[in-house]
């Protein structure tokens, strides 16, 4: 079997810049993804900071997955998304919520498990909600919230709207069992979700060859279904809109589903707690993605290119970035823990709005 | 009062909540073209159409999981599992995605889904089809679990579970589909979170939930007539939300209580009420709060010996005449 | 989409008989092969007389979900048994065991409850099983038994055997998560496993078009995963051995999966308490398959053609069959059924054995 | 006595039984090339290779259902569970098959297998990654469950639980896995189904299983000193089979009972033991028996918070001063 350094990489010769969604792209939101990209690694460089602990003292819990090398993705997509396209994903979502626009403070006021965190501290690092911004989360169980993307989807049929849900999982998650059962779903019932595989080549500690079964590719096991299926060079914003703009299009107007797969690579570890990042990868496979596949360099040197922006351009993007992501740190230096009696809040909406349901019969059983 | 059967009392519910709301759904597998495997559903697809009824793949995980996706977004799904047993293959999607995206969200989101179908033993339908997960699921904050007996409960129960904006799972029994009861014209509810005191007594309170509320009516009247013993039924209806205090003022009344349900012994339902009563009457019982539960195993297929599995009233009589 | 009616329908010009394997039966094993067909029929019918009561007494209660029109099948793959390959099915399971050679005796005994049943009265007509026969069953849970058929595949190949695990599922089981983890596990650790899917064109009253999402056909999913599929005439038995031979080597041989479907139908409902078995079905579809289709008439006329049997031979057969399936109705009705002592036995194992473990800390909480 | 870990005890159980017995096969997410995701299994697939160590892709319920099926040909799989939370969506597979299948067949198969994995809240990983099913296990007739807290129990448990021939489902705790403690060097076993006086006392029964059974002992010390209340703690070890009679003979010589365990109080081990007791020791009993339970609400990600939604000491010594 292949290791990861050589599986297929899907080539294509099309100039994805040329393509109509991209030419429509001003010079305004080319530098928006640019800015978006920076912002989502020094969130999560920062983030990675507090989580090891400083004098001692510690500022979290739990994992902390960092997406460092894969933000052409989340904000690629993120960049098509109109009123009624949604997005869900798993545990590495800190990006889409970014990419979305969510905020720095609130984002990271929640690994702080603070009570003006996006989950009010509830969630943590895994469950970032934005459902004002169409962002389902952050869901900790791997393929859990496909079957839910599926039912987005369902909802946005049902209530005739014209819309997408995108549906993030990893190379890992296409062994679960939900996804299997979301995709018979969504092709069977016309859905409007596009299903997303973020390969990065690992789950954990284990290579895409030692996880799966597959022909071509993992997003090819949508032929089965009668799915259309796509393979992406995530490296590239252009390949990434094009390609996806052609899924939206599909939801919007076919109301079909599609499955992509979008080839990437994590910079770190599956998680900060990951200690084994540099042994089970070559580590000149991590510098080769480091050096030639960064996305954010990639696109910076691109609009350096086409004049969208200079080097002294992006060291203000960039610096704006990192005092936005050290300023988060402050707002959430500075916030309140949940009380104690928010431990029991928010559980049942009946309770929290204090209904006659809420008030009829006992609903927690301590003591 | 008209007289109706259980599965019409539940087919009323969904037909008029499907009219109230229209974003009700009605799905799960066989619930449209067939009408329902248990015709609990009959009638409905031609009706309401392909839109609000509508048939599913056997996929318990992806179906459930779409419903609960759904809820999120403001459709009312109400779900039916065949039989709640298939529940185990949908389990992280019902206890994970359902009972938690509220919570980790920070109360951000909602998920107003109904999971209902039938969970009971007695039908011969061997282990892997006869799970009554009620406790499993009460064990679980940010879960709603009720238990109809009668059509006049399931009907207003099931009305309020689909009014109810968290999720509520719903567990009826094949063996009560057709039994009839009386249930009123006009629209009505009950809450969830009430208690029903079926049967009023003095001696001794027998405390149960689901098809256990009939085998207890039953010993009740054995005892009346037999041994002059005056029971107390009192019927949980809903597990999740608890109606505390009416089984709490029913053991103060007669100082005497036990539990019957059709679950397993460890850590059935009736583990928690009797730890519930024994704390908080004390000093009001004269006896030690017993159990009836089935017997201990896997469900056996033979039905003479499943019949015995099963509570049953002279189990309860012999039960009662223990402490009474 | 297609009506069953409609669904492609694989037509192989090769005459089936030509292949090795059919050439090597004898006369006594084509004639054992038919006889096994029609001692199925008449178990079946027999086993719904009696579901139905007589004179007012039940003499069974739960499930009865009957064979006839797909015998073919469990008779085809059960031939080509050697010490080493297995055999798993679902809830529709009383061909299975009688082709792999269990007695009517305790298939019927069963189906009374009785303790002389193959399950002693314990699991029912969905729960037969003999591991000294190869054959685990007999699952009621869609698609809960394909994990199972791997693990049995692996645990033959973690003892150096050199086998196989047949493993059979409906149209409808494919749409489970189980059975697509089971797919992968197969194909990623090189299992010796054979996925059956029985296509009778309907998961009780929903057909094919209805519950899966497909292109080409069921069993076309497999090549996600790189795993080999086949199609198979069920009708034909000479089809059914040519083809499944060709799995089982593969298993025997490169020690790999297949995933074969098999076009079939059933002759009754989904179930004996199936009322709507004609109305989801156009009558003339049944009519057509009982007819045109039905594997035992086309066997028996294919033997008689090759001057393997007369008709009258044939008759004694099911005369045989018949008075078989008789005698095994009053072997249950003299038979006991199980003591109120017998809930709790076969339990756990430590326990029934009374070994050191079984003595100590309580198993049971009754009272 | 060598002083190892909790997390090496497992290991040496676990390297011990594969060199004993060559059907006994490591297998699960990560356990091989990379040591497993707590470090459990470090240095075994070196040392025992590809057949005996084996990881799988993230499919829980394909290869717990593959060690299932594996099992009943003779196989003794070990299956890790990265986090117990994980088996919801192996649900099907571990409480029907798993369960069932010795029943249904009337004892002809047996199911040896082993499912292990750290089940605890408190490492701030949220509502769906701090389940501790202990209770909805042991519900289940035909399943064994046990929760080690100390690296001798864990070691001398879980070569029991490899050894039996039915299905036996392991909980550790990841807050466990680097606390040390006194592990003899030979052989040796401990029976399922044995509770651990783990501390002897006369005042008050603390009962308890798991990572609370520390709580207990913290609690009992500060009783001691401070409040002269004289702590006995019973550690179940093993929740089913039950040892029924050592928690019944602390509590008839200390007349009072508390359970604490940091499993949601509806329906968890708590009520059971509770119900058992005021059954068993009715006139024994100077107080009801009181339980200790996590916070009833999904787990809580925030690390100060959770700390409190879980059982600790002071909440513990301020509950035996109710009663004490
Ligand atoms: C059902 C389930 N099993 C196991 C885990 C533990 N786990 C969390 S992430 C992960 C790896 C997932 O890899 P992949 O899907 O490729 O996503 P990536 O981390 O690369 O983004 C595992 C095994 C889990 N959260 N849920
Ligand atoms: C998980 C699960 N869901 C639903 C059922 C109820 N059920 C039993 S058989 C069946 C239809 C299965 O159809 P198919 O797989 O085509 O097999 P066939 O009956 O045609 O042999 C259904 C829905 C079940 N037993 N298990
Ligand atoms: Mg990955
Ligand atoms: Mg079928």
């Amino acid at each position: 079997m292949n290791s990861v350094a050589e599986k297929p990489k899907h080539v294509d010769p099309t100039d994805f810049a040329a393509a109509a969604i991209n030419q429509a792209l001003s010079r305004e939101r080319k530098i928006k993804i640019l800015s978006d990209m920076v912002r989502i690694r020094r969130f999560e460089e920062k983030a990675g900071e507090y989580y090891k602990g400083k004098g001692g003292q510690t500022f979290m819990g739990g994992f902390l997955h960092r997406y460092d090398g894969q933000e052409s993705i989340a904000v690629g997509c993120a960049s098509l998304m109109g009123p009624n396209d949604h997005m869900i994903t798993a545990y590495r979502d800190h990006a889409h919520a970014l990419a979305v626009g969510m905020g720095m403070n609130e984002c990271m006021a929640e690994l702080f498990g603070r009570a003006t965190g996006c989950s009010k501290g509830k969630g943590g690092s895994m469950h970032y909600f934005a459902p004002d911004k169409n962002y389902w989360g952050g869901h900790g169980i791997v393929g859990g919230q496909t079957p839910l993307g599926a039912g987005i989807a369902y909802g946005l049929k049902f209530k005739g709207l014209t819309g997408s849900c995108m549906t993030f999982m990893g190379d890992g998650a296409v062994n679960q069992g939900a996804y299997h059962e979301a995709l018979n779903l969504a092709g069977l019932f016309d859905l409007p979700v596009i299903f997303v595989i973020e390969n990065n080549g690992y789950s954990m500690g284990t290579s895409q060859c030692r996880s799966s079964a597959y022909k071509n590719c993992l997003a090819y096991r949508a032929d089965g279904y009668d799915i259309v299926w796509d393979l992406i060079n995530g490296w590239d914003v252009y390949e990434v809109r094009a390609k996806m703009q052609i899924a939206v299009e599909r939801a919007h107007k076919e109301c079909r589903p599609t499955v992509v797969e979008i080839n990437t690579y994590r910079h770190y570890g599956h998680s900060v707690s990951d200690a084994k990042a540099k042994v089970y990868r070559p580590e000149d496979e991590i510098e080769r993605y480091k050096q030639h596949f960064d996305p954010i360099n990639l696109w910076k040197n691109r609009l350096v290119e086409e004049s969208v922006v200079t080097e002294s351009e992006y060291e203000t993007i960039d610096n704006d970035a990192k005092a936005e992501a050290q300023s988060s740190i402050e707002f959430s230096l500075a916030s309140p823990f949940p009380e104690f009696e928010d431990i029991t809040k928010d559980v049942y909406f009946e309770v929290d709005e204090f209904t006659a349901a809420g008030r009829t019969g006992r609903h927690f059983f301590n003591d | 009062m008209p007289v109706i059967t259980y599965r019409e009392a539940i087919r009323h519910a969904l037909d008029e909540e499907l009219a109230r709301d229209e974003n009700v759904v009605v799905m799960g597998e066989e619930v449209a073209q067939y009408d329902g495997a248990y015709k609990v559903t009959e009638g409905l697809w031609k009706k309401w159409g392909d839109k609000r009824v509508v048939d599913t793949p056997i996929s318990e995980a992806g179906f459930i999981g779409m419903g609960i996706g759904a809820s999120m977004l403001g459709v009312r799904p109400v779900m039916e599992l065949m039989f709640w047993s298939f529940a185990y293959v949908a389990w992280d999607q019902m206890i994970n995605n359902a009972a938690s995206v509220r919570y980790m969200s920070g109360g951000k989101i909602n998920c107003p889904i109904v999971i209902r179908g039938p969970a009971n033993g007695g039908t011969n339908v061997g282990a892997t089809h006869s799970h009554t997960p009620e406790n499993f699921i009460a064990n679980t904050p940010g879960l709603k679990v009720i238990c109809p007996v009668t059509p006049y409960d399931a009907k207003g129960l099931m009305k309020s579970a689909i009014r109810d904006n968290d999720p509520v799972y719903v567990m009826e029994n094949t063996l009560l589909y057709g039994m009839s009861g009386e249930v009123p014209e006009g629209e009505y509810t009950i809450p969830l979170g009430v208690a029903d005191v079926k049967r009023t007594g003095s001696d001794i309170s027998l405390i149960c939930h689901g098809r256990a509320v009939l085998t207890c009516l039953e010993a009740a009247e054995i005892l009346a007539a037999q041994h002059g013993i005056d029971c107390e039924v009192v019927d949980l209806r809903s597990i999740r939300p608890l109606d505390e205090e009416t089984i709490l003022e029913s053991v103060r009344k007669t100082h005497k209580a036990i539990y019957v349900e059709e679950n397993k012994p460890f850590c059935g339902v009736g583990a928690q009420i009797a730890s519930l009563i024994q704390d908080k009457c004390f000093d009001d019982l004269d006896a030690p709060v017993l159990r009836i539960s089935a017997v201990d195993a896997p469900a056996i297929y033979s039905p003479p010996l499943e019949k015995l599995q099963l509570p049953y009233p002279d189990q309860v009589v012999a039960k009662v005449l223990e402490i009474a």
